[in-house]
């Protein structure tokens, strides 16, 4: 997490922690189609940024390529960003990270891009615990190339120009359970009230979080008889909880019943409150959120909420054991080893005991 | 040369040879591969350079763990000759699969020591051959069974030495800075060792093939080319490292690994300036790599063939987005899989384009273990300077075998990481427009992510993109930022090592040589000088060509480029480069694995050289 | 040409243009993609098509589903002259973003129709510019405004049909055959045409560039190049097709998809003879394909840029395997992801040595829609008489534009699935060895997984092999094999398709095209005639190349190498293969994505000629 | 499944029910190191396919890289092989399959080969359930480049020369059970007894079947602190049930007391039989397996049998609507339309109504 600057707060009501004002989250307009999914999930990611007082030049926005790929060109303009290659963004992001460890990463990448062609490095990133949020605007095809299925849309659910899909979808969410992830949420884009908390949350994990955001393509997959269209989505969601996020030191405010929250701690100390809505549902139970995702599946709904978390999941630093400065700005002699070091080395090959 | 007769177990004739050349042979030892062969050869190897005299050793194994044939070359040549050569004077033949094959290759005065028990061919009365009992002599010193597997090779290392006259003194010192740290171990092959050489002053007689101390590799080390390169990026600042196993180049990323553990992480606090991340395949490693490198870091990796294949589409990202990275390809025999243990230069042409679209690549070609360290260093400097891949052509031969070379020498220079912009120059310089030509040698300015500087961010992509980093269709915008490109390439021309020339002053020929193939060209000159044709020689060491090779092939009536694959790919290169002088370029070709020696060179020159006068 | 006056709404002059072009002009309309301007221009393009003359239509769309700009130029030549030309005579101008500098863009004498609202900017009096208040005419016949939107586009049908003189006739018919099963749309469609005939009956002059009635286009059909490729290879009996979706090949599996489905599934029983796959990724899609064909099947994939450098690794597989394949690279401008909708012919180099060690690989250039169709089929039979990839190089203007052709003849010969040994020719033949050279031409005879004959098996393998198919680290076996392919790669120069070769008597210089760059040289070398100088014409269609290509470069003093990448490839090739006739290969380069015109063409031969006079 | 040939049985006592010698099922010498857990399972293949009467002619072998990889070479060499690429032998098996859906498909793979490089190809090879028989010869390192850690290496687990492992594994059955494979067993290359009946359950299941054997790597991954040892490996086996694999048409030999066994019955009407050992384990509960895995990965032990089988998964086939005839085997007249649809689709593009 970035240490917020310490200013003081500006007079105006608009800005920020860090006496920022909405405006300087945003981006350049927007092209895709008016009322695709994705820009509404821009607009929570740039509420939540605001919201949270991010810091722009500490996040790196990085994705792949798709519709939704092409999404950090339009918020938080102050920020850097690598929109890399098909499928390929979550080794980008482990670049970056151990180059620069003080960077947020926010990762934004599509179904097409995580689940087709980019299953393998999302295997990956999630094993080595890559500090990132990544960020799946699922709609079920690839919107850019105008519409196939991609490897989430449903069994049976029907494309705009008649084929039905025949295969079983990929369930990132079960998938990075499996896998162990640390952060694991679904949400809907038409949701801001439960997306911006999650996003919140999501980027207070010192891990990678996945966030897989239902995010209806408006031109290609909004049909009746699809799965994935506004309707359809809206229909068949089933929040697990109402969420809320608290950032850290600060109080709880809303008054609840007993009984009636559970509260999930994080590793930066911020709380995310989740109020139950039918079932109480323990976000720390890996293997019943996995039979919660399996049995909605069955059923053809879609649970939203934060999922699973495991806020004490041990970071990826760890195993690589990085100097806390970002690697990217050490200096010569602080990489460049002394003549000696050279010297004691040349002596071991010319006397041929060689070390190592 | 005097005919010998056959030698077997105890009936050897004892007198010396009649006709004995000092200093200039080449041994060839056949042995079973995880055998622990390696130690043995090591010994006679560091032997024979402790004695002074040069000496290379090249190791010809399978992709196999354990069980295939592997061979060992030494070759010993005082005027410092050390490539390749075809003909063997001494065989040690201890694998049984291939003994038949190896000693039928020996010529006449050729010396072979064979196990007792692998049955002999029938052989020419020119050639010698000693039946050595290894296994009953092993026996009484190493009772274990399993353990005698491993200590039976010692026994030729005994009788080599007495037959080469290595001296029996630096045979122990070489075993102990080998095996020092195990007593044990080092004990039993010391006796081993002790019982071939006995065995061998008593029975046979000595090779006419000897060595003689001189004092020409005083000071000097021995290394790989592979561990060579990894010494250079652990002083060229390399901060992270992703790579994924892959023969001939594993050895590197090992080396590395092992170097920036030990010097580079604090003992105290366990800490590290470095990352060295194992990805799960190339595609990660290089896009690790660019990650890294966007955000700062000094990244590298390391591959061989299948492995650059995968990283295609990521290079020619780099390429367009202008991100720098090191990229080292241990070439190894392709297409495909290939002879992943054999030697090759075959992955030119696909490295200099390596991409669909409009990409020419930068190419460095170390052609010795020295230039695997400088360019270790400086390929960090040149990727930086020039914001894009640096393609770092080695081979299996340059890369896991071992060279002499004078120590390497510590940097004088700090580094040069190019053109980047600190929040205080943002300041400075006010506009920062992050693909913008300022200079005129279409190398733009950047910024480090993380920069807090309200100036500093940009978009990076790998579609279209204006001057400031803005996507954009505009086909104007397009063609202009390609043209900085190409200029940039232009520019790579001057900053990348330039050619190492060797002009004789009336030669109408030129020689082209680069990477491991140069290792020969001094041996080739000579015999072509004795053959009565002068060459004039230039080594090339980057692609793009600098204005120097231009010059070089301007002024030669002909030039023979030579290069270890089928496809005269440099050559392909000079052509496309200087379609005016494509027509005096030739070639010599080489592609069958095993590193080209000179005498295959000589005869192809000479051969070209007869069709020129016949078409004259 | 008569200077006219500016004309808005209401206050045109009606007097006719003085001096009048008759069927040849351009036609450029600009809107806002996701518009449903598709249709319009359509009906535009067929309306013309229907009166009998030539015509051609681009079109310029952006990466994105809907709101940035889009353009569609309409050519008319009655002499076919159907390629690109810079400059356009008469605009439609519909999208406020870009009006300015479409507008701007518009020479002397020429017309712009401009949507009532947009902003004009200041302009010379020799243009004329018509205000249309197109959204006014519309509005009584669309009441529902989101409708509107898809319909106001055809107001300005009727009002070019006016200008040009095109005959409502034949627009409505045009538009019947587009929307005829959608009764509703197309009456709309057809009063908005009428309302924009109407108002410009009423209010323009015509313009000075009309259309008249010829018999040019008597039983040809309009086509794209991805349509016909698709039908070839339906023709051709593809049974397996993989793919990954991408612009702008995906119209290419589409469109097979679709005729698949109805032409080679059994409508009783559901069964299909073909298998079509959406893959998972590039490196899949080729991987089935390589299965998928070493089983028997007639496999292939299409992609464009980066799905290719995906396929890097297999495709070097595949080449050393000896497995067919046919990949149809529908290029767009890279490096990289670089402008996804914009026409190149970058991708050769890459492709031709696509994969780390020696691979060279067959190329196909196909340079018309007709092209498409044969290559359809001929790359299959190709790809199996050769046992190797067979990479058909087309591109986005080819692959997505429409273009006249006569109508596609049925194959009168059956497929040639090449060297393939049944069970039966197993027991006559005695041996069978998978990569044995029997007949000399360097093409081994195969076998098909699952034949019973208990000689039938082999072993496929990227790794070393024999002429068995057994594994081998053998230098020399290794040698033999990579010489018999290179012997192989002989063979393809004359299986592949030759050039099509027009020498003019006198002529020193040649002119050298491929692919869709040959659109533009009928017309560049009539001009290059009118500005005296004459000129030889080979059209390439593959690589390796043909001998024929050979003697052609040798028979003129001067070869212009015509084609759209920055960095010379295809002459880059040509100097590879032909380095004693590299000195007189020159290049026309064009790459801006845009594709290439005449008037560029003749611009630079003539600069290049004028610079020779120069040097001499 | 291949039908069986009606030859006679010979009299000679050593040929299977298509008349051939267990030599007929043999490779060429093994080039492996001695010892090395995969010629063991070599050696359990040759069986099971002597046993079960396989034709060799319609089974293909199809490998990637690595020393599992080469395996094929030593068994069946009467069969067609297909060594590909590191990690890309699914896309092969996927291709084959369509070509030829006569033709048996025996997949030998490494677990870097599949968990590492090939994860993304293994997970799509299970969603499109495309029928191949799955081999993972599971040593948790690369035993060809000489010992680096897969991403099958456990959490902790020591390498030869002194690193440990500080990432988790990825687990391959709980992973293909998730993607919903229809046929997950694990076994070890050290209990033929187990090996082999799963091997000849799994070739006669319809969709694909993946079976991860345990199988030591000698040379590389054989030391204490490896958990992948022989010694480990032994130790720490929990096999679930005794397994017996009993062919169509053949009665149940053993007499089992009522409750002992669960009996499964495959597509083609083989069954096999489970003989609990401590609790009984029912395959069919695809959620049950998946805790089973997650206690067992908690516990340190490798659970092995039959882990889950769906014998109703619908095949590939049916998704691809081929003939029943393999494709590879159509004549010219079954793949090219008549004249008169050329005729029929030049007439649309003349008249501008393209059919589509
Ligand atoms: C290697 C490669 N293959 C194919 C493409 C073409 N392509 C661009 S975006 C895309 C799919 C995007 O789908 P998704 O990730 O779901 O994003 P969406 O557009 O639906 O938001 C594809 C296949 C590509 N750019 N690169
Ligand atoms: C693209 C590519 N990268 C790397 C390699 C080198 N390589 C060969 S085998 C192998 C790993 C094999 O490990 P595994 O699949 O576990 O097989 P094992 O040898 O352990 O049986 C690697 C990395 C390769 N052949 N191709
Ligand atoms: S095509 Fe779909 S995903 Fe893409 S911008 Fe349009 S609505 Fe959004
Ligand atoms: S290295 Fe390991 S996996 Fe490879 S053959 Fe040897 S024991 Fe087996
Ligand atoms: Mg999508
Ligand atoms: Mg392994």
């Amino acid at each position: 997490m970035s240490t917020p600057a310490n200013k003081t707060p500006s007079a105006a009501p608009a800005a920020n922690r860090v006496g920022l004002t909405l405006a300087d989250y945003k981006g350049a307009r927007s092209t895709l189609c008016p009322g695709c999914g994705h820009d509404a999930i821009t607009n929570s990611i740039i509420n939540a940024a605001f919201e949270l007082g991010l810091e722009p030049h500490r996040l790196a926005k990085l994705s792949g390529i798709g519709c939704s790929s092409k999404t950090p060109a339009y918020f938080m303009r102050r920020s850097f960003a690598f929109n890399a290659v098909h499928g390929r963004m979550p080794s980008i992001a482990t670049g970056v990270h151990i180059a620069n460890r003080d960077l947020q990463l926010l990762g934004i990448s599509g179904d097409g891009d995580t689940a087709s062609i980019g299953i393998g490095q999302f295997t990956h990133l999630i094993r080595r615990n890559v500090p990132v949020v990544y960020l799946i605007e699922n709609n079920g095809v690839y919107g850019l190339t105008k519409g196939q299925f991609s490897a989430t849309a449903d069994f049976g659910t029907k494309a705009k120009v008649g084929r039905t899909n025949e295969l079983m979808p990929i369930d990132l969410c079960a998938l990075a359970i499996e896998l162990g992830c640390g952060f694991v949420a679904r949400s809907f884009s038409g949701d801001p009230k439960q997306l911006r908390p999650l996003l919140k949350a999501a980027l207070a994990h010192r891990g990678t979080s996945v966030v897989d955001i239902l995010s209806p393509c408006v031109t290609f997959n909004n049909h009746e008889g699809s799965t994935k269209s506004y309707d359809h989505v809206k229909e068949h969601d089933a929040p697990l909880h109402d969420v809320t996020f608290i950032p850290p030191h600060e109080p709880i405010t809303a008054d609840y019943e007993p009984g009636e929250v559970r509260q999930v701690t994080l590793f930066d100390g911020s709380r995310v409150t989740l109020k139950k809505l039918e079932a109480d549902y323990d976000p720390h139970d890996g293997m019943a959120a996995m039979v919660t995702l399996r049995r909605a599946r069955e059923a053809g709904t879609f649970v939203t909420g934060l999922l699973y978390v495991n806020a004490q999941k041990p970071a990826f630093d760890r195993e690589v054991g990085m100097v806390e400065a970002p690697l990217a700005s050490l200096p010569l002699d602080r990489v460049r080893p002394p003549r000696r070091v050279l010297e004691e080395i040349m002596e071991a090959h010319r006397s041929g005991a060689a070390p190592r | 040369m005097a005919a010998l007769a056959f030698s077997h177990e105890g009936d050897s004739s004892l007198s010396a040879p009649t006709h004995v050349r000092i200093n200039d042979c080449n041994l060839h030892v056949a042995t079973v591969n995880g055998s622990g062969s390696q130690t043995a050869n090591a010994t006679l190897l560091r032997a024979i350079f402790q004695m002074g005299v040069p000496v290379s050793g090249k190791n010809l194994f399978p992709s196999n763990i354990a069980g295939l044939p592997t061979w060992f070359t030494i070759r010993v040549n005082e005027r410092g000759h050390l490539a390749r050569t075809r003909t063997n004077d001494v065989l040690v033949a201890m694998n049984p699969e291939t003994a038949a094959d190896d000693i039928a290759a020996m010529g006449p005065g050729t010396v072979t020591v064979v196990n007792a028990g692998i049955p002999l061919p029938e052989l020419p009365s020119d050639r010698t051959v000693h039946v050595v009992p290894c296994g009953k002599l092993v026996e009484p010193i190493v009772p274990d069974a399993k353990l005698r597997k491993l200590v039976v090779n010692m026994i030729y290392v005994g009788v080599v030495a007495h037959l080469l006259g290595i001296d029996a003194e630096e045979i122990d010192r070489a075993l102990g800075s080998q095996l020092g740290r195990k007593q044990k171990a080092l004990e039993l092959n010391r006796a081993a060792v002790n019982a071939g050489l006995e065995y061998a002053r008593e029975h046979l007689p000595p090779a006419p093939v000897r060595i003689e101390r001189r004092s020409l590799t005083d000071g000097k080390i021995l290394i790989e080319g592979n561990t060579a390169a990894a010494l250079g990026a652990l002083f060229g600042g390399v901060t992270f490292v992703s790579w994924y196993p892959i023969t001939p180049s594993s050895s590197l990323a090992e080396a590395l690994q092992g170097y920036l553990e030990r010097y580079r992480r604090d003992p105290q606090t366990g800490e590290a300036t470095y990352a060295i991340l194992q990805a799960e395949d190339e595609i990660a490693a290089i896009g690790m790599v660019l990650g890294a490198s966007w955000a700062g870091a000094r990244a590298m990796t390391a591959t061989s063939g299948p492995g650059f294949s995968l990283m295609t589409e990521f290079i020619g990202y780099a390429y367009y987005a202008e991100i720098p990275a090191v990229i080292w390809d241990i070439q190894r025999i392709g297409p495909s899989t290939g002879l992943p243990t054999r030697t090759s230069q075959g992955d030119l042409l696909s490295a200099a384009f390596s991409s669909h679209g409009d990409t020419k690549h930068v190419l460095l070609f170390p052609a010795s273990v020295e230039d695997c360290y400088q360019y270790g260093m400086q390929a960090f400097d040149l990727a930086e300077r020039l914001q894009t891949p640096v393609l770092v052509m080695s081979d299996l031969d340059l890369g896991m075998n071992v060279s002499m070379a004078e120590p390497f020498a510590y940097p004088e220079e700090p580094w040069d990481r190019g053109k980047v912009l600190t929040d205080e120059e943002l300041d400075r310089v006010k506009t920062f427009e992050r693909y913008r030509d300022v200079d005129g040698d279409g190398i733009p300015y950047r910024t480090i992510p993380g920069q807090r500087h309200p100036a500093a961010a940009y978009f990076t992509r790998g579609s279209g993109h204006d001057e400031q980093a803005r996507y954009t269709e505009s086909s104007e915008t397009y063609a202009r930022v390609m043209d900085r490109l190409a200029r940039k390439h232009e520019t790579a021309r001057r900053l990348a090592p330039g050619p190492v020339i060797d002009r004789a002053p009336h030669a109408a020929v030129g020689l082209l040589s680069f990477g491991s193939t140069a290792w020969a060209m001094d041996e080739a000159r000579e015999r072509l000088r004795e053959d009565g044709l002068e060459t004039s020689h230039l080594l090339l060491r980057a692609y793009p060509f600098h204005p120097d090779v231009r010059a070089f092939l301007a002024s030669c009536e002909r030039v023979y480029v030579v290069e270890q694959n089928r496809d005269a790919q440099m050559a392909a290169l000079l052509r496309m480069d200087m379609p005016d002088l494509a027509p005096r370029i030739r070639s010599v070709l080489h592609y069958d694995g095993l590193p080209i020696d000179a005498r295959s060179i000589v005869e192809r020159v000479l051969h070209g050289e007869r069709e020129e006068v016949v078409a004259r």
